[in-house]
């Protein structure tokens, strides 16, 4: 399949992804037309609160549902070398799907305790991976997990490659995890909050390191987070899920600068900053995300929305694109992409 | 399996499993492992009626009934090669009174030789009264005794060289039963505890050979199943439920056993002041009260109710006797006349278990119930005799007793056990003595009577019913004989003559 | 690990010794005097035979003395005597307990191996066949007593058809172990469908609760083909709680060979202590019972070893939340 | 606005307070070390202020909170609190005394799906506080109730429900409810925002600044977030491995802070309004732990500008290089290391 | 938001009724206690009625289980039975629970020496094989209605201790708990109001299970020859008959029903127990960490439902 330039731009594409799981044999729609482009070489966090769908999102890319869900509808694009791979096409522990996990896409989840085997060594679940994917004989492959160790900061790196999970500090224990997901050298990693668990200064360490790993080796990333913050920090391109929905996708400066979705607008508003100004008032969302089993046909944030109108409620919304690839899922933006300038209650906003 | 000159017998005689050992003989013999391995000094018929000699070949006893010559019979070899000797029955006879686990049949009969009194576990003196000369051993006796020939025809001898170091008072659990030196045609092979014995010839018997070579001695947990699928051979048994099925086995002669009876009844705890049946009338009651005829014919087909310490059929049998007929009104009319006290509970007591001995309590506890008493049946959770004599912990309790004579029936009630239950039975004491030196019938007859009599005036134990017992023989075994002896008695089965196709 | 076992032992020991006392003290309660069971009617008419037979098996000493006696007998491996038969206890722990271990061991490797198969795979394909017949097998066993079990099989395989032996451990003439092995089907087989049942059950749902945590993700991520992860992910980290399951289960099967051992005339010890408890052959019941207490307590040291080597965490002393 | 605050006579007062727990191991479970929870903290309270207590996982804020709320018994140290004529031991009251100082001293806690009875609707809850704090009437209670629901927003109605049948917000702000019916002085709050949505925890903490300046109780903020403390709190103390290393006005952030730990947490937080003008300083290795802490400054491990002294001595708090009496750190620097 | 909020009971009864296998289980015990109770009705014969004329017949029209050597109908002895072998397994699982409940709750919220003794008792009574205990038990105190269903509260607390200490420890780790401390409650407020109430799912569970497992106990216990007297009759006690392997063979009714009353009942609470556990025991859930059993209750019926104020 011949590609547009455009998609030579893109490691990895979805478009208009859904997601349902059976819960106690009825159907709970979780993802619904999600559409993302991760540009190749960026740094792309998804950002959103609890049980938006930030992880499910993740899971989908590699096929990693939990057993009682599934993509109804979407694809999943991943691109290489002017090669287009429908991911959600590929049988879900089939060898094409396989060659894609841990060599091509890295994976990185937040729990990092459990997300490590406690039985078995650190060591040899980082070169678990390498042997799947790589001819190689177990010395050498123990030699370039610790030649990876070390330059992730692991101290002694030869003994610890012996050691055990519950061995390790949390932050030790993340750097393994990003051992695992990066000793294959693949193209796109996927980290599900990495650093939720962690201390701010152990989250700077493991940030940074990331970072460096995006510029040094050109690597992309998928960062999940709910820190709006860490997203300033360190994002090219950043996605804002509401309630199983991307409602704003953009670059870091269009998405956090000039904020369009009344979600995203407030969700910036309501943390504090360091140097925030302690007489104003935080701006808060009133009520309550719903359940993903009573959204509605409309605007899922319609309920919690200042600007909400009877169509928002009622209308299938678009995403709409505004300059510079900047989507927005609001149809109460006028053409340059505004808010009106008065809320429903009619007072200036 | 079926070897052609290999018999399987199923031991049952220990309650179905568990042959740990060979029987000890002085306590409970007529398996017929012990009859096959071990000799006495003479050997009944199956009726028990007459003996003719086997270690020994003459006996004589004195006019006056009370000097005893025994003559032996020479050259007799144990298994081990050792020769058989006069020593080793007086060995044996004194012995006997030094065990601490023995038949209540030897003791009684042992003590009234001249002497006897001396032998204790602790000493070694031996009884005066029992000397040898030669191969002629002469016993003294007190008093006339017309039994002890008859008992020694069950008292098995066994062999001092191998035995008179051993712990007396632990001689049942020595060593010699798991490959005893014994003086019958057959020898320990091998000893498997638990699971089975093999025995074979004994090439030290002095008689003629045995047609059969090997017996195979088994614990069978379903006789009626192995029987049918010819895994045994020859098995005796009192279980109803095993007699009922083998009716059908047509591959199996049976026959009832004959001779001494095995009795089962109740006994009452009179020494508890608070026993709702203190008063004769009340347990009168129960002889009506309970329809005993149908619960035994549904318990036990085989059984067969008895309303005497002298069961119908045997001699001396006082036919004045009223037959158990169930009247339920007139057993309520008696409760009334004793001022039965129906809010106390009968305290119903027993130790057989089997399923038909279940059935049988269970039964007869339902209609006391139905008498308007409150009954509470269990088990005794400890050893009957302890239960029976020390803990007392019941009103009614339902004993068995194989008799060897119907005396042994009518000296429980002046035994010192019973004196604990019943109180001192002088009168019955007194009768007893009568019987037991009655050499005459006429006074046999008379002791008897009169001991019925008082039976069934004070009613302290109720005769309930008779249990048989079967032998079964594979049809593939000839030579055998029509006729067998009770089951815990040894008699002359002309086992060497057993043919096996 | 060398303190691991250490501190296991030394929770052992006192445990064990609070077991003898309970059982010693317990057993006293008994309002059962041995001694006349030992001694036929006649012979206990005799107060001299009584007195010997009562000094010489130390019944006139303070209650207390008597017991570290037991005790100190029990460690030189003299356990006293049978009221019963009055034949010493060893020679009777001598004979019945390999044959209660014949069946225990057979049954415990059968219905471990049999169980951790069919609940490897119930668990890895949720739903599928095996599962199902797992919840099926798993219904019976819980809800059917295993001696009715063993009944049922005896009436259909060696009452009806003469396939099987009706009972017992050993016929005339069989030496080997195979040619004892038609008498072990039966009683083997029942005391492992009973056990079987829990433990499919209980390693299913292991299997299901690791297929759920979050390595078993991390290693699907890595791209190992789908027998990997539940060969070295799964079942590796399954097996910790169903051997606990195990060492708990150990009582039971002990208990279930009691029943098992009565319906098939097992000469073992189940129906050891049954005989004993009919009769209130309590030196029997006492040496039986701190004998099982001790097995089972050394057999959950055994697992606690083996789960150390399953879970590094325990060997190294961490505390697992 | 609210009050002046009087920062003389603290409404509540710590003095040295350690919390050392046992560690046990060995092959007999002995005792074979402690953990340091808290090793000698200070802290003064005062009425009508909030002072936010900031510190990584695991450097004792909670503990500090329970011995605080009296909730277990310190190792050592003071706790005395002013019940109006003047300060008062705390720790080991007898009945009488430990309600009136509970009905003073109040705790809110993190995990909001616990903190009532799942079997009791939250009305009786409520109710029940005040039964146990002898309030007999009735009528009395319930219009306590009402008026402690309409100050954080909660309809009566919703009183008749279960626990369950709220979120975790809402559930939050009972909790502060059910605090503020019997009227306490201080109420200590411990991460009560960390288990919330973002737009749910800027309900909760206006609430609570509402409240403060409604009622001009005194708080205790306990929170890992940086700006949420500075923006909620009057005063800051940081705490760093079981001691406090700062104490600073919450104005004072973040360009004030002295203490080298303090600069390094600022600048490890992500802020989207201050990128690029922190410095970055990434602090290497990681928090030691409590078991074996250094003996010296308790930072020296992984301060970029440790001296031999710190090693050594533990610094104690003193007043801060630019001084202000409500600026305190415990540093052996003699200048903090980034210029006022 | 006028709607009728239903009571955790409520809830629970609403909850359980969705469960099928657990309303199949509760149907089939309902059945059976029903019939038990009307034993002679259903059956048509008094269970004590010894009828000469047809001992040992196998089942038919007449007598649809057959009737035992003494003629007695054994459909309606297995009726008759059922009453006293549910009451033993009823009130034996009372008690143990009940002994289990005191342990465990002073075991678990005091905790320290208290809590270490009561563990180590407790492993020391799970160490013996139940069945052996039993026997123990029986030989000193002998046999009995009474004395059996004493014996079984004596040897089947352990589990109940274990299952209400573990769920004190995470309960008091609760922040209603330290709520309920820094509030200045009683101990014994705190023990009786706030935890007990939420121990009751897995006693309830306990409960039954151990019901099933003292009705098979009583069931062993009786085939030995060793638990209640046969005057009384059970499930177990008719079953004893099958001690005889002739009546194995020939007479299978006599056993088999029996059985099946006992395997059909067992099951039911069996299923009964599962379905309370499903309900009721947030352990069981997948992901319920940090939920409490109320709010994973919530949720199982409603969703998340959106509860939002104003
Ligand atoms: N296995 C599952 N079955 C049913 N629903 C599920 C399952 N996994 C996730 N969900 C639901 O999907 C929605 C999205 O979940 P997801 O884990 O993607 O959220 P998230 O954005 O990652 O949240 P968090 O920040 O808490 O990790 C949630 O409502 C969740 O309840
Ligand atoms: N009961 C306890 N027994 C032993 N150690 C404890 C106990 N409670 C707390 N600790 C230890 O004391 C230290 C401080 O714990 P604390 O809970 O106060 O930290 P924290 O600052 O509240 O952390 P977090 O941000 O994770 O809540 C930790 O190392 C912790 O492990
Ligand atoms: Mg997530
Ligand atoms: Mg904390």
């Amino acid at each position: 399949m011949a590609l547009e330039s455009k998609q030579l731009n893109n490691i990895l594409e979805l478009k208009d992804v859904n997601v349902s799981f059976t819960v106690e044999s009825s159907s709970l729609h979780i993802l619904r037309d999600v559409s993302l482009q991760v540009p190749r070489g960026s740094f792309l966090c998804i950002v959103g609160e609890s049980g938006c769908g930030k992880s499910v999102t993740a899971q989908a890319i590699v096929q990693l549902l939990p057993d009682n869900g599934r993509v109804d509808s979407g694809l999943i694009s991943y691109y290489e070398n002017d090669q287009a791979t429908e991911l959600n096409k590929l049988e879900k522990f089939g060898r094409e799907m396989r060659s894609f996990r841990g060599a091509k896409i890295g994976m990185i989840f937040q729990d990092t305790l459990s997300s490590l085997n406690p039985a078995h060594r650190v060591g040899r679940q980082v070169a678990e991976s390498l042997l799947q994917h790589h001819n190689l004989s177990k010395d050498e492959a123990k030699e370039r997990v610790i030649e990876l160790f070390r330059k992730l900061g692991i101290p002694d790196p030869e003994r610890r490659y012996n050691a055990y999970p519950h061995e390790f500090s949390g932050g030790m224990r993340q750097r393994v995890m990003i051992a695992i997901a990066t000793i294959c050298e693949p193209d796109l990693v996927i980290a599900d909050e990495p650093t939720t668990a962690l201390d701010v200064t152990i989250q700077a360490q493991i940030m940074t390191l990331l970072k460096n790993l995006q510029k040094s080796a050109k690597r992309t990333f998928i960062l999940i987070t709910h820190n709006m913050a860490l997203v300033s920090e360190v994002a090219d391109h950043v996605a804002v899920m509401y309630l199983g929905r991307v409602v704003e996708y953009g670059s870091v400066d269009q998405v956090l600068r000039t904020p369009r979705h009344p979600y995203t607008q407030a969700l910036l508003q309501s943390v504090p900053s360091l140097d925030a100004d302690k007489s104003v008032e935080l701006k808060t969302v009133d009520g309550q995300t719903p359940s993903p089993a009573e959204v509605t046909k409309g605007c899922e944030f319609a309920e919690r929305c200042l600007f909400a109108t009877d169509t928002c409620r009622d209308q299938i919304i678009p995403l709409m694109t505004f300059q510079g690839n900047h989507q927005v899922r609001c149809i109460r933006l006028d053409e340059k992409g505004n808010l009106p300038k008065q809320n429903k209650a009619g007072s200036n906003v | 399996t079926a070897d052609a000159t290999t018999l399987t017998f199923a031991e049952t005689q220990q309650g179905g499993v568990g042959i740990k050992q060979v029987g000890p003989p002085w306590f409970n013999s007529g398996s017929l492992t012990q009859m096959v391995l071990f000799r006495g000094l003479f050997k009944a018929n199956p009726n028990m009626t007459t003996v003719k000699p086997d270690l020994a070949s003459s006996y004589k006893v004195s006019k006056d009934g009370k000097t005893v010559t025994i003559k032996m019979k020479s050259g007799l070899k144990w298994s081990d090669g050792k020769a058989i000797t006069v020593d080793d029955v007086i060995w044996s006879i004194n012995s006997a009174l030094r065990v601490t686990r023995i038949n209540a049949n030897y003791s009684n009969a042992f003590k009234l030789i001249d002497g006897a009194s001396a032998v204790t576990a602790s000493n070694k003196v031996n009884m005066s009264g029992l000397t040898a000369k030669g191969d002629e051993i002469t016993i003294k006796l007190g008093a006339p005794q017309p039994l002890l020939i008859p008992i020694l025809a069950q008292f098995m001898i066994l062999p001092k060289h191998v035995l008179e170091d051993e712990d007396l008072l632990r001689l049942d659990t020595s060593k010699y039963w798991l490959n005893p030196v014994g003086s019958g045609p057959f020898k320990v092979e091998t000893l498997s505890p638990d699971n089975f014995i093999t025995l074979v010839q004994n090439a030290n018997y002095e008689g003629p050979k045995a047609k059969i070579t090997k017996i195979n001695v088994v614990a069978s947990s379903a006789l009626l199943a192995d029987a049918r699928s010819g895994k045994l051979d020859y098995f005796i048994t009192q279980d109803a439920d095993t007699i009922r099925g083998m009716r059908s086995v047509n591959t199996f002669k049976s026959f009832q056993t004959s001779g001494a009876p095995f009795h089962r009844y109740w006994v009452f705890n009179l020494s508890n002041a608070d026993n709702p049946l203190k008063n004769v009338k009340a347990r009168e009651a129960l002889k009506y009260g309970i329809d005993w005829t149908n619960i035994v014919k549904a318990a036990y087909p085989h059984g067969k109710v008895i309303n005497s310490g002298v069961p119908s059929g045997l001699p001396f049998h006082l036919k004045s006797i009223p037959k158990y007929k169930f009247n339920v009104a007139k057993a309520k009319a008696l409760l009334k006349e004793a001022n039965f006290d129906s809010s106390k509970t009968v305290r119903l007591r027993h130790y057989h278990a089997g399923p038909a001995d279940l059935v049988f309590m269970s039964a007869v506890a339902q209609q006391m119930q139905e008498l308007g008493m409150k009954v509470e049946l269990t088990r005794f959770v400890g050893d009957a005799t302890t239960e029976l004599y020390t803990n007392k912990n019941y009103d009614i309790a339902l004993k068995g007793l194989s008799t060897f004579d119907v005396s042994e029936w009518f000296s429980e009630y002046s035994n010192s056990n019973f004196d604990k239950i019943l109180g001192t039975q002088s009168k019955f004491a007194e009768l007893n003595a009568e019987l037991a030196t009655a050499v005459k019938l006429k006074q046999r007859a008379a002791a008897l009577r009169e001991l019925q009599e008082l039976e069934q005036e004070t009613l302290l134990k109720l005769p309930t019913y008779l249990l048989p017992a079967y032998v079964y023989v594979s049809k593939r075994i000839s030579g055998t004989p029509t006729k067998y002896g009770p089951q815990l008695y040894l008699y002359e089965n002309n086992f060497l003559n057993w043919v096996l196709s | 690990m060398i303190a691991f076992i250490i501190r296991r032992v030394a929770i052992m020991i006192p445990m064990a010794l609070a077991i003898s006392a309970i059982i010693f003290f317990a057993s006293r309660l008994s309002p059962i005097d041995p001694l006349n069971s030992l001694i036929s009617p006649d012979a206990a008419a005799d107060a001299t035979n009584l007195a010997i037979l009562k000094e010489r098996l130390g019944f006139n000493d303070p209650i207390f003395v008597q017991y570290f006696n037991w005790l100190i007998e029990i460690f030189r491996g003299n356990f006293g005597y049978s009221i019963q038969s009055g034949q010493p206890i060893s020679e009777i722990l001598a004979l019945r307990m390999p044959a209660t271990l014949e069946l225990v061991l057979a049954a415990l490797i059968i219905s471990t191996t049999l169980s951790l198969l069919i609940g490897l795979v119930a668990g890895a394909n949720r739903g599928g066949l095996t599962d199902k017949f797992s919840r099926v097998l798993a219904a019976i066993g819980i809800s059917v007593p295993d001696f009715f079990i063993g009944l049922a099989l005896l009436n259909i395989f060696a009452y009806r058809v003469s396939l099987l032996p009706t009972g017992q451990r050993i016929s005339p003439g069989q030496v080997t172990f195979i040619d004892r092995l038609p008498h072990l089907i039966l009683p083997v087989a029942t005391l492992s469908i009973a056990m079987l049942a829990v433990l499919i059950r209980y390693t299913r749902n292991s299997v299901l609760d690791t297929i759920n945590r979050d390595f078993v993700k991390t290693a699907r991520s890595k791209g190992l083909p789908e027998w990997k992860v539940m060969w070295s992910h799964v079942f590796r980290n399954s097996l910790g709680p169903v051997m606990v399951l195990i060492a708990f289960r150990l009582p039971l099967l002990v208990g279930g060979a009691v029943l098992v051992e009565a319906v098939f005339q097992w000469p073992g010890i189940g129906k050891t202590i049954v005989e004993a408890v009919t009769v209130s052959d309590y030196p029997v019941i006492m040496v039986v019972s701190l004998l099982i207490a001790v097995a089972i307590l050394f057999a959950s040291f055994l697992v606690d070893i083996v789960k150390s080597i399953l879970d590094p965490r325990v060997r190294l002393g961490a505390t697992i939340e | 606005m609210s009050k002046e605050i009087v920062f003389t006579e603290p409404l509540y007062q710590a003095k040295g307070i350690k919390k050392y727990f046992p560690v046990t191991g060995g092959v007999l479970r002995r005792k074979i070390g402690e953990v340091k929870a808290l090793d000698g903290v200070d802290l003064d309270i005062y009425r009508g202020e909030t002072i936010s207590i900031i510190g990584e996982s695991g450097c004792g804020k909670t503990t500090l909170g329970r011995m605080l709320a009296v909730l277990q018994k310190p190792t050592g140290g003071e706790l005395s609190f002013d019940f109006g004529d003047g300060l008062k031991n705390v720790v080991g009251l007898n009945r009488t005394e430990e309600l009136a100082f509970r009905r003073r001293v109040q705790m809110i806690f993190q995990d909001p799906y616990t903190s009532f009875n799942p079997r009791q609707r939250v009305g009786a809850a409520i109710d029940e506080v005040l039964q146990v704090h002898g309030m007999k009437d009735p009528e009395e209670r319930f219009s306590r109730i009402k008026e402690s629901c309409e100050m954080v927003n909660m309809r009566v109605e919703y009183l008749q429900r279960y626990p369950h049948e709220f979120s975790g917000g809402q559930r939050q702000r009972l909790a502060i409810a059910r605090c503020l019916a019997i009227r306490p002085e201080l109420i200590i709050a411990d991460e009560i925002v960390s288990a919330l949505d973002v737009s749910i925890q800027a309900q909760i903490i206006n609430l609570l600044r509402q409240i403060q300046r409604e009622t001009g109780l005194s708080f205790v903020f306990i929170t890992h977030d940086v700006a949420v403390a500075r923006y909620v709190g009057h005063r800051i103390a940081v705490m760093y491995l079981g001691s406090v290393v700062e104490i600073l006005p919450a104005g004072a952030l973040p360009e004030n802070a002295e203490h080298p730990y303090t600069i390094a947490l600022l600048s490890a937080v992500p802020d989207m309004n201050l990128q690029g003008k922190k410095k970055e300083i990434v602090l290497q290795g990681e928090v030691p732990s409590p078991i074996d802490a250094p003996s010296g400054c308790a930072f020296s491990t992984r301060c970029p500008y440790v001296m031999d002294i710190c090693k050594t001595t533990r610094p104690v708090l003193r007043l801060a290089y630019e001084a202000d009496s409500s600026h305190q750190v415990a540093c052996h620097l003699e200048k903090p290391p980034i210029g006022a | 938001m006028t709607e009728k909020v239903p009571s955790t009971a409520r809830l629970l009864v609403r909850n359980f009724a969705g469960n099928l296998t657990g309303m199949f289980g509760l149907l089939v015990i309902f059945l059976i206690i029903t019939s038990a109770i009307f034993a002679e009705e259903i059956s048509g014969y008094n269970p004590n009625l010894m009828d000469g004329m047809s001992t040992s017949l196998s089942p038919s029209t007449d007598h649809l289980m057959g009737t035992d050597q003494l003629g007695r109908d054994v459909f309606s002895r297995v009726l008759y039975g059922g009453r006293n072998s549910i009451l033993i397994g009823i009130t034996a699982s009372f008690l143990g629970n009940l002994i289990g409940t005191v342990l465990g709750a002073i075991a678990g919220y005091l905790g320290g020496k208290i809590d270490t003794v009561l563990i180590r008792i407790s492993e020391l009574f799970m160490t013996f094989p139940q069945l052996v205990l039993v026997l123990i038990f029986v030989t000193i105190m002998g046999q009995g209605v009474n004395n059996v269903i004493i014996i079984f509260a004596l040897t089947g607390w352990m589990t109940t201790l274990r299952l209400v200490r573990s769920e004190f420890l995470s309960l008091r780790e609760e922040a209603f708990v330290e709520a309920d401390r820094a509030f200045g409650f009683s101990k014994k407020r705190i023990i009786f109001r706030h935890l007990l109430p939420n121990t009751m799912s897995p006693i309830v569970v306990a409960f039954t299970i151990n019901i099933a497992i003292y009705i098979i106990a009583e069931a062993g216990l009786s085939f030995l020859g060793l638990g209640v007297p046969v005057t009384t009759p059970t499930w177990g006690n008719l079953l004893s008959a099958a001690q005889a392997p002739v009546v194995v063979e020939q007479y299978w009714w006599l056993w088999v029903f029996p059985a099946v009353a006992i395997i059909a009942f067992v099951t039911g609470v069996n299923f009964v127990g599962d379905g309370l556990r499903d309900v009721l025991d947030p352990r069981q859930r997948t992901n319920a960490k940090n939920k409490t059993f109320a709010a994973t209750l919530r949720e199982k019926l409603f969703g998340s439902r959106k509860q939002t104020i104003e």
